[in-house]
């Protein structure tokens, strides 16, 4: 791999021209005893990628799961003006929240059409968004989800998220465990999607951050420490290493 | 060629009295995990109504008029003790496999006993509509009536749950959340009340079990419900665990291994043919029946 | 005989009608570090399941140390020497990361089963040099006493490390050991497995990221399709064509 | 220091006989189920004894001035806890303990009765090893050789005649199996069985069983579970058509349960509403009603074991081997007719009843049929082991 | 001994110290016990409740140790009653071989047993092993050959037992045989548990598959702690028997070991205090809640209240939910929950 410049996508508005669609205000998590979020702030623009960084452990998961409520939390998050930190998860989704967990958890006893169909009983893999996006999963359509690899899980999890149509989309390390080959297309599946809804997305990738990414938020010890465009953090090689113990060149190096 | 005839239909009859006690056993294990001992009460709860029923309503109504009636009415109650046990009982405990199987353990001993105090131990007579008590002549062999609406309830039980499962939004969503339900609330999908559903689904099942052996033995008791219980457990565990196909198939052989073993075995092969049915389908197919970690 | 400690041989698997590995050979000798690499789907975790015995092939056979084990348990390829991680991580969540580590000193223990032959108290901290040694190796000394499930992913990572070490292995299987693991933490886990490779334990790691599998691999062996599509330097095979292709695509 | 005996009280002194005047009262323990599955039979018993202590005594509760103090404990049919009752009574000095619905409670708790030397009276518990168990174990009841003698008694002359029992493969079924071999084939029948397992849920392949080998006589012994499919069964399949059916007649609410069998089965009983008449009898079902009660099977059971505390009481407040003395050839009037208990072995000879069920409104009541005279049911002796 | 190891014995020490020492206790807890804690009613229900709490320790070896779900523990309680009672009457053996005798068949029927219904797991497992007990239920009912005595069970040939053991004025030596008992389930437990063994049980329980790639042979410690949980569960059968004077049917059944598992979650799966506490409890709640309905208090509630509050299992039933909801950890897990936050505040 080699160095590349940020290829953001120029027709993309730039972040201050709307409000936020989601905004997170003072989110404190406790697990039993531990305090994993201790009074998270941000907001995530109404266009584009926002990358949420941080070292491993530090809350990336918890922050996306608390936001649809699957962690216990308080605070306050308004989706569109609209507060939902009180609503229980089913609500949260359909009130236009789109989440791609961590562990892909595609349903592994149902086939893959099943696990779409879910979502939406209409539109299984012969949706045209999934024909175009992800052209492997149409003819698994008969296949039991559990039996794929795991980047053809991948593929199923996001796919699923795409059929309906979100204000936001939560991400949490889509390319983990992929191919590198596979990292580039979801990375430009991901450019594609922002280019009509916004995406929060938890990333350790840092080059695929740069290349996606508008606007970064990095947490460590369970609070926001820092905020900012996402060219400006990667370029920053000290910034980086101090945020996130690593230096952007090491990284980048193939 | 006349008692085989009688045996294998009785034998098919039994085994639909299996299926009906097991069917809403199976759905609720392989849709939920939870291995619901209180099933046996439910049972007992679904010929109770039947019977309470059947007294209270005017006895110029003909005793099938007031059976149906009591269906319906056991129907419900089933379904509404299903709900109330899995909204109160097993939603809080979620995830939590072995204390839902201990608390329905609680509720299946709290419950009989219950009724014992309320209703006594000693069975008590229910009525039945003559033609049930009748037999038919076929291939000189006198069936039982009864037999034969056992079977039909009993297949149309097995169908309308298989159509539920696989073609039906509901039936997609139940087999989703059994592998997990978090997930299916993070796709914007209710899934409390979806399982809700399922018990209730299944307390109405076990409640017409009860109120049909209640009509087949004659009687309703307290210990009813227990004593078929044991069975229904044989059945799902030799049908696969939560299959339904599998369970259908395995009260069928269940009912049908024990008529013959006690019509042409020995005595005392029959009695222990059920439990010899079960080690042998054990050691010839062991991953057939891999349960799910408790 | 080679010197192969652990190798397939002519490795195939059908499931389901479909053949997801097709004679695949491949060798992996003592302080050698083999990457394993290719698509998703590819057949890598399916591939290390037949050689751990988690799964049976189809045909071929399996060697460990010169003994065909095609027929052996895990159990058995566990306490001849064989240690292996799996993709997604899976520890003793209930217990502490020395207890963990502990357990697994225990499981390869050589000494017959005796049920009444006390062994050390399970909770106490010094349950034994080996234990601390471990968790020094894999850079966790320090974690020894928190629960398993409320270690930081890179640790929980290393924790399985440890306890893959415990057996003192003669060969050892890692599936994506730095899936999910941060940058930061992805630096000290190469270390920390370069540093078994050095101690003369054969490794052969299945691994999507490339720096770490370039800068680790003594000979990396890509599949696609269940097939062997090459095998060779990590040099030779970065700039295959076909690899390239199949396999890498477009650098980020 | 050391400690005294294990068990021993604080200061020496035996319970129950404290101040030495005659009017000590003398202690009887009932342990019988007062829960579980036998909780009806156990109920009769209780409302029995309480009508049988008022006759016994006059209405005084007293007998030579020494007033009877009955404790009562629960068993639930569950012989551990009858152990543990029996033990604790009489630990606390009671000499007389009396009740056992069930016969394993019986059969559990008459060792211990031997073991310490106490008056044990088994009440409903029918097996017939009760009888004979040991030198301080009394019943009050009838026993299974009994009924099966009634029923032999309906053939007239069995001889040559073919008798079948159906009964569940059970030690309460094989003992009517036994008894039955035993009686009718010792007159000369031949007695074949069928012995349903406790597990079959439908009798049918029995059924069918029965109605190919056409007995002459078919003896039902039945408890408990399913008897209302069994009948039904037994019916559907035409046994009623070719053969004499016999059964004994249990409880009231369990008349109902023949449905259509009902009228054309031949019962024998132990003792039923209306079987008998005489004072004992009457005072009976004084004593019943007195409590909201009407007489039923065994109410007798409860009614005859007061009798016979009293009677042992009379003859001595606290010696039991006088108590047992006094009892060994006993014969009194009790509910059914005169009672004779045999000294050999303790067997309580009485007259047993036949019967049939008749419709009678919306309810079905037993119409007598014979009394049979003690001596021709009376069971052989079994001396003491 | 060091000095760490002499603190955690201390309580047991004293427990069984005391316990020891009852039978020479002449004074009376009026509702606790019938009678004198010393007279033989008190020592017969202590001594049940003992054994039934030893019992109870032994399924925790397999239910709280190694996470198996069995519902056939009633299986090998009966196996060693019954061997013993038979082997004393049928086959006129002495005590010391007929117990050997009784030992030693019940663990080879684990063996086999266990051998075959671990085939399964999880769920599974519990059916089938509930499906071998119904089996050995069933037979024991029919009395074959007159040996088990059917539904009305087997007493003991008193004259093969030593005197000691039989009468009312013996009770303290019954009591201090169950109390015998226990020690020596207690003390076998926590060997156990302190084993190699013990440690792959727990592994197995906290996480079965990963157990078995660690190189721990999954199957045989499965084998091993049913083996083991079905001897102390022989032996305190063989006690049972003795104490009980006989052997009955009712420890043959489904409900009996469904009573375990109670008893066990009751007090704290996984905890030997736990195990024996809610054995203890259960057995004593169970022979004397029938008090409640004669209690003062109860007389105040309609009939039907006062027939459903007679019936011990439903009060037995509803305490056993309200323990699952509000202590999973059991009494013992509260109870230290209670010391802890004392000590915090
Ligand atoms: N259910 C839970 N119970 C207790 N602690 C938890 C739970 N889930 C997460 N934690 C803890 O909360 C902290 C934050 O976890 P989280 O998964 O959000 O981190 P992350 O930033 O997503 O890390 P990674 O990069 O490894 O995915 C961790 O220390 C974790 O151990
Ligand atoms: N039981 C099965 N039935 C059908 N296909 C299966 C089954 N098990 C695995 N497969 C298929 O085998 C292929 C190889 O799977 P495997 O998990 O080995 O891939 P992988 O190389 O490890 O991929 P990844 O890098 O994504 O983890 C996949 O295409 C998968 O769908
Ligand atoms: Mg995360
Ligand atoms: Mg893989």
């Amino acid at each position: 791999m080699t160095e590349q410049p940020t290829a953001r996508d120029p027709r993309s508005p730039s972040p201050s021209e709307v409000g936020p669609v989601l905004t997170v205000a003072d989110l404190h998590v406790r697990y039993g005893g531990s305090h994993v979020l201790q009074g998270v702030s941000f907001d995530v623009p109404a266009t584009g990628v926002t990358a949420l960084l941080g070292r491993n452990g530090v809350g990336k998961t918890t922050t996306l799961k608390a936001i649809i409520g699957l962690a216990p939390r308080s605070g306050r998050i308004v989706l569109r003006g609209k507060e939902i930190q009180d609503e229980p998860t089913p609500r949260i989704i359909r009130a236009g929240i789109g989440y791609v967990p961590e562990d892909r958890e595609v349903f592994g006893g149902l086939t893959v059409d099943e696990n779409l169909r879910l979502v939406d009983p209409d539109l299984g893999v012969d949706a045209p968004i999934v024909g175009r996006l992800f052209p492997d999963l149409v003819a698994r359509g008969k296949q039991r989800a559990g039996t794929l690899s795991g980047g053809q899980q991948q593929m199923v999890s996001l796919a699923r998220v795409l059929l309906r149509t979100t204000s936001v989309l939560l991400v949490d390390e889509p390319t983990k465990g992929l191919a590198p080959k596979l990292v580039t297309e979801v990375a430009d599946v991901l450019a594609e999607v922002a280019r009509t809804t916004p995406i929060l997305l938890v990333e350790q990738n840092l080059p695929l951050v740069r290349r996606i990414a508008d606007t970064v938020v990095v947490l460590d010890a369970g609070q926001v420490v820092h905020r900012g465009g996402a060219a400006e953090l990667v370029a920053d090689a000290d910034l980086t290493r101090e945020l996130l113990g690593v230096s952007m060149r090491r990284e980048g190096v193939a | 060629m006349t008692d085989f005839v009688l045996i294998m239909v009785t034998g098919v009859g039994l085994g639909a009295l299996y299926f009906l006690a097991a069917s809403g056993l199976s759905i609720i294990y392989g849709l939920m995990g939870v291995l619901n001992f209180a099933h046996g009460a439910f049972m007992m709860a679904g010929s109770y109504a039947g019977w309470l029923t059947m007294g209270a309503l005017p006895g110029s109504w003909s005793v099938a008029t007031r059976l149906l009636v009591a269906v319906v009415v056991a129907l419900a109650v089933g379904a509404v003790i299903g709900l109330l046990v899995e909204v109160v009982l097993i939603r809080p405990l979620y995830r939590h496999h072995i204390q839902q199987v201990l608390v329905t353990v609680g509720l299946a001993l709290a419950s009989v006993a219950a009724a014992q105090g309320i209703w006594g131990a000693d069975p008590r007579t229910v009525e039945k509509p003559e033609w049930m008590g009748g037999t038919t002549l076929v291939l000189g062999a006198r069936l039982p009536n009864d037999r034969f609406l056992f079977i039909l309830v009993a297949v149309a039980v097995f169908l309308g749950l298989l159509a539920l499962l696989h073609y039906t939004r509901l039936g997609l969503i139940i087999r989703a959340g059994v592998e997990n339900r978090t997930m299916v609330e993070a796709l914007g999908i209710n899934v409390h009340r979806t399982f809700t559903v399922v018990f209730a689904l299944g307390g109405a099942a076990a409640a017409l079990a009860g109120l049909l052996y209640s009509q087949y033995a004659g009687t309703v008791s307290p210990a009813q419900g227990g004593s078929l219980l044991i069975y229904a457990f044989i059945v799902v565990v030799i049908g696969g665990m939560g299959s339904l196909v599998g369970t259908a198939v395995a009260a069928v052989a269940v009912g049908l291994v024990q008529q013959l073993a006690n019509f042409y075995a020995a005595s005392g092969v029959g009695d222990l043919s059920v439990v010899l049915l079960l080690a042998l389908v054990l050691l010839l197919r062991p991953t057939s029946l891999k349960g799910a970690p408790a | 005989m080679t010197a192969a400690v652990i190798s397939g041989r002519a490795i195939g698997w059908r499931v389901g009608g479909a053949q997801i590995l097709d004679d695949v050979t491949l060798d992996v000798g003592a302080g050698e570090l083999l990457g394993i690499i290719g698509p998703n789907g590819a057949g890598k975790s399916s591939l290390v399941n037949i050689l751990s015995g988690v799964t049976r092939p189809t045909t071929g056979t399996v060697h460990l140390a010169g003994d065909d084990v095609t027929r052996r348990s895990a159990t058995r390829r566990a306490r001849l020497g064989l240690s292996r991680s799996f993709q997604t991580s899976a520890l003793f969540d209930g217990l502490t990361a020395g207890e963990n580590v502990h357990l697994a000193v225990q499981a390869s223990g050589s000494a017959p089963f005796s049920p009444f032959r006390t062994a050390r108290p399970r909770r106490t901290p010094d349950a034994g040099e080996g234990v601390e040694a471990l968790l020094h190796r894999v850079r966790i000394r320090g974690r020894g006493a928190t629960l398993a499930r409320d270690l930081s992913h890179g640790d929980r990572r290393k924790l399985e490390l440890a306890m893959a070490l415990a057996s003192n292995p003669k060969a050892l299987l890692l599936d994506e050991p730095m899936a999910g693991v941060s940058a930061e933490d992805v630096d000290g886990l190469t270390e920390i497995i370069g540093e078994v490779r050095d101690s003369g334990v054969a490794v052969a790691m299945v691994e999507h990221h490339m720096h770490v599998v370039l800068g680790l691999a003594d000979r990396v062996a890509v599949l696609h399709h269940g097939q062997l599509l090459a095998t060779g330097s990590p040099r030779a095979v970065t700039h295959d064509e076909r690899v390239q292709q199949a396999y890498l695509g477009e650098a980020l | 220091g050391t400690p005294g005996e294990p068990g021993a009280p604080a200061e020496q002194g035996t319970p129950g006989a404290g101040g030495g005047t005659s009017a000590a009262p003398v202690k009887v323990g009932l342990v019988y189920s007062k829960s579980g599955p036998l909780a009806t039979y156990g109920e009769q018993y209780r409302q029995g004894f309480e009508a049988g202590l008022g006759y016994a005594t006059q209405g005084t509760g007293e007998v030579n001035g020494h007033k009877v103090e009955i404790t009562e404990q629960d068993d639930a049919g569950d012989p551990a806890k009858a152990v543990a009752a029996a033990t604790d009574l009489i630990g606390q000095g009671n000499q007389i303990i009396a009740g056992s619905t069930s016969s394993g409670v019986a059969l559990q708790v008459a060792p211990i009765a031997n073991d310490n030397k106490v008056l044990f009276i088994s009440g409903p518990a029918a097996a017939d090893a009760v009888t004979g168990a040991n030198k301080y174990t009394f019943r009050s009841g009838r026993q299974t050789y009994q009924d099966v003698a009634t029923a032999g008694s309906m053939l007239g002359d069995v001889s040559g005649k073919k008798v079948t029992v159906l009964a569940q493969d059970s030690a309460f079924g094989k003992a009517n199996v036994a008894a039955v071999t035993a009686v009718l084939g010792g007159k000369g029948a031949t007695v074949d069985s069928v012995e349903v397992p406790a597990a079959a849920t439908d009798v049918t392949p029995f059924a069918t069983k029965i109605k190919g080998a056409s007995p002459d006589l078919l003896f039902v012994a039945w408890a408990g579970a399913n008897a209302a499919s069994m009948w039904s069964t037994l019916e559907q399949q035409g046994v009623f058509e070719s053969t004499k059916v016999v059964t004994g007649l249990d409880i009231k609410p369990t008349h109902a349960i023949f449905g259509k069998a009902s009228t054309q089965i031949n019962f024998l009983s132990h003792f039923f509403d209306g079987a008998a008449d005489n004072a004992a009898y009457q005072a009976l079902e004084k004593g019943l009603s007195d409590q909201g009660a009407t007489v039923d099977l065994f109410t007798n059971d409860g009614f005859v074991a007061a009798q016979m505390i009293v009677h042992a009481i009379e003859a001595s407040d606290t010696d039991v081997d006088a108590m047992v003395a006094a009892l060994e050839g006993w014969s009194f009037e009790g509910p059914k007719g005169q009672i004779q208990i045999r000294p050999e072995d303790h067997a309580v000879l009485q007259p047993m009843f036949t019967a049939t069920l008749k419709q009678e409104g919306s309810t079905i009541v037993p119409v007598l049929g014979e009394t049979l005279d003690a001596a021709t049911v009376a069971p052989p002796v079994t001396p003491f082991k | 001994m060091r000095p760490a190891s002499l603190v955690k014995v201390l309580p047991a020490a004293l427990v069984v110290a005391v316990l020891v020492y009852l039978p020479y206790l002449p004074i009376e807890l009026p509702g606790v016990l019938p009678g004198r804690v010393n007279g033989p009613g008190s020592l017969q229900l202590l001594a049940t409740c003992l054994v039934i709490a030893g019992v109870a320790l032994s399924y925790d070896v397999l239910f709280g140790r190694t996470g198996l779900l069995s519902f056939g523990h009633a299986l090998f309680v009966a196996a060693g009653s019954y061997l013993l009672t038979i082997s004393l009457a049928d086959w006129s053996l002495p005590l010391p071989v007929a117990i050997v005798v009784s030992l030693a068949t019940t663990t080879l029927l684990a063996l086999v047993v266990g051998g075959i219904a671990l085939r399964v797991s999880g769920i599974a497992f519990a059916m089938v092993t509930l499906a071998f007990a119904q089996a050995a239920s069933i037979i024991v009912m029919r009395n074959p050959g007159g040996v088990t005595g059917g539904e009305e069970g087997k007493s003991l040939n008193r004259s093969a037992v030593p005197d000691l053991l039989v009468g009312v004025a013996h009770a303290p030596y019954r009591y201090w045989l169950a109390l015998g008992f226990v020690v020596v389930s207690f003390v076998a437990v926590t060997l156990l548990v302190r084993s190699r063994a013990g440690h792959a049980m727990a592994a197995i329980r906290e996480n079965e598959a990963r157990a078995a790639v660690l190189g721990f042979d999954t199957y045989r410690v499965k084998l091993l702690a049913i083996v083991v949980g079905a001897f102390l569960g022989g032996l305190g059968g063989v006690v049972h028997a003795l104490v009980l004077g006989g052997s009955s049917p009712h420890v043959t059944t489904t409900e009996f070991t469904l009573a375990l598992l109670i008893m066990v979650v009751l007090g704290g799966a996984g905890s030997t205090w736990g195990a024996l506490l809610g054995g203890f409890l259960y057995t004593y709640a169970d022979a004397r809640l029938v008090e409640l309905s004669g209690a003062g208090f109860a007389d105040a509630l309609p009939d039907v209240a006062q027939q459903v509050l007679a019936e011990p299992l439903f009060v037995l039933g509803l305490f056993f939910i309200v323990i699952v909801y509000f202590a999973p950890a059991g009494l013992t897990g509260l109870g230290g929950r209670l010391v802890r936050r004392g000590r915090a505040t």
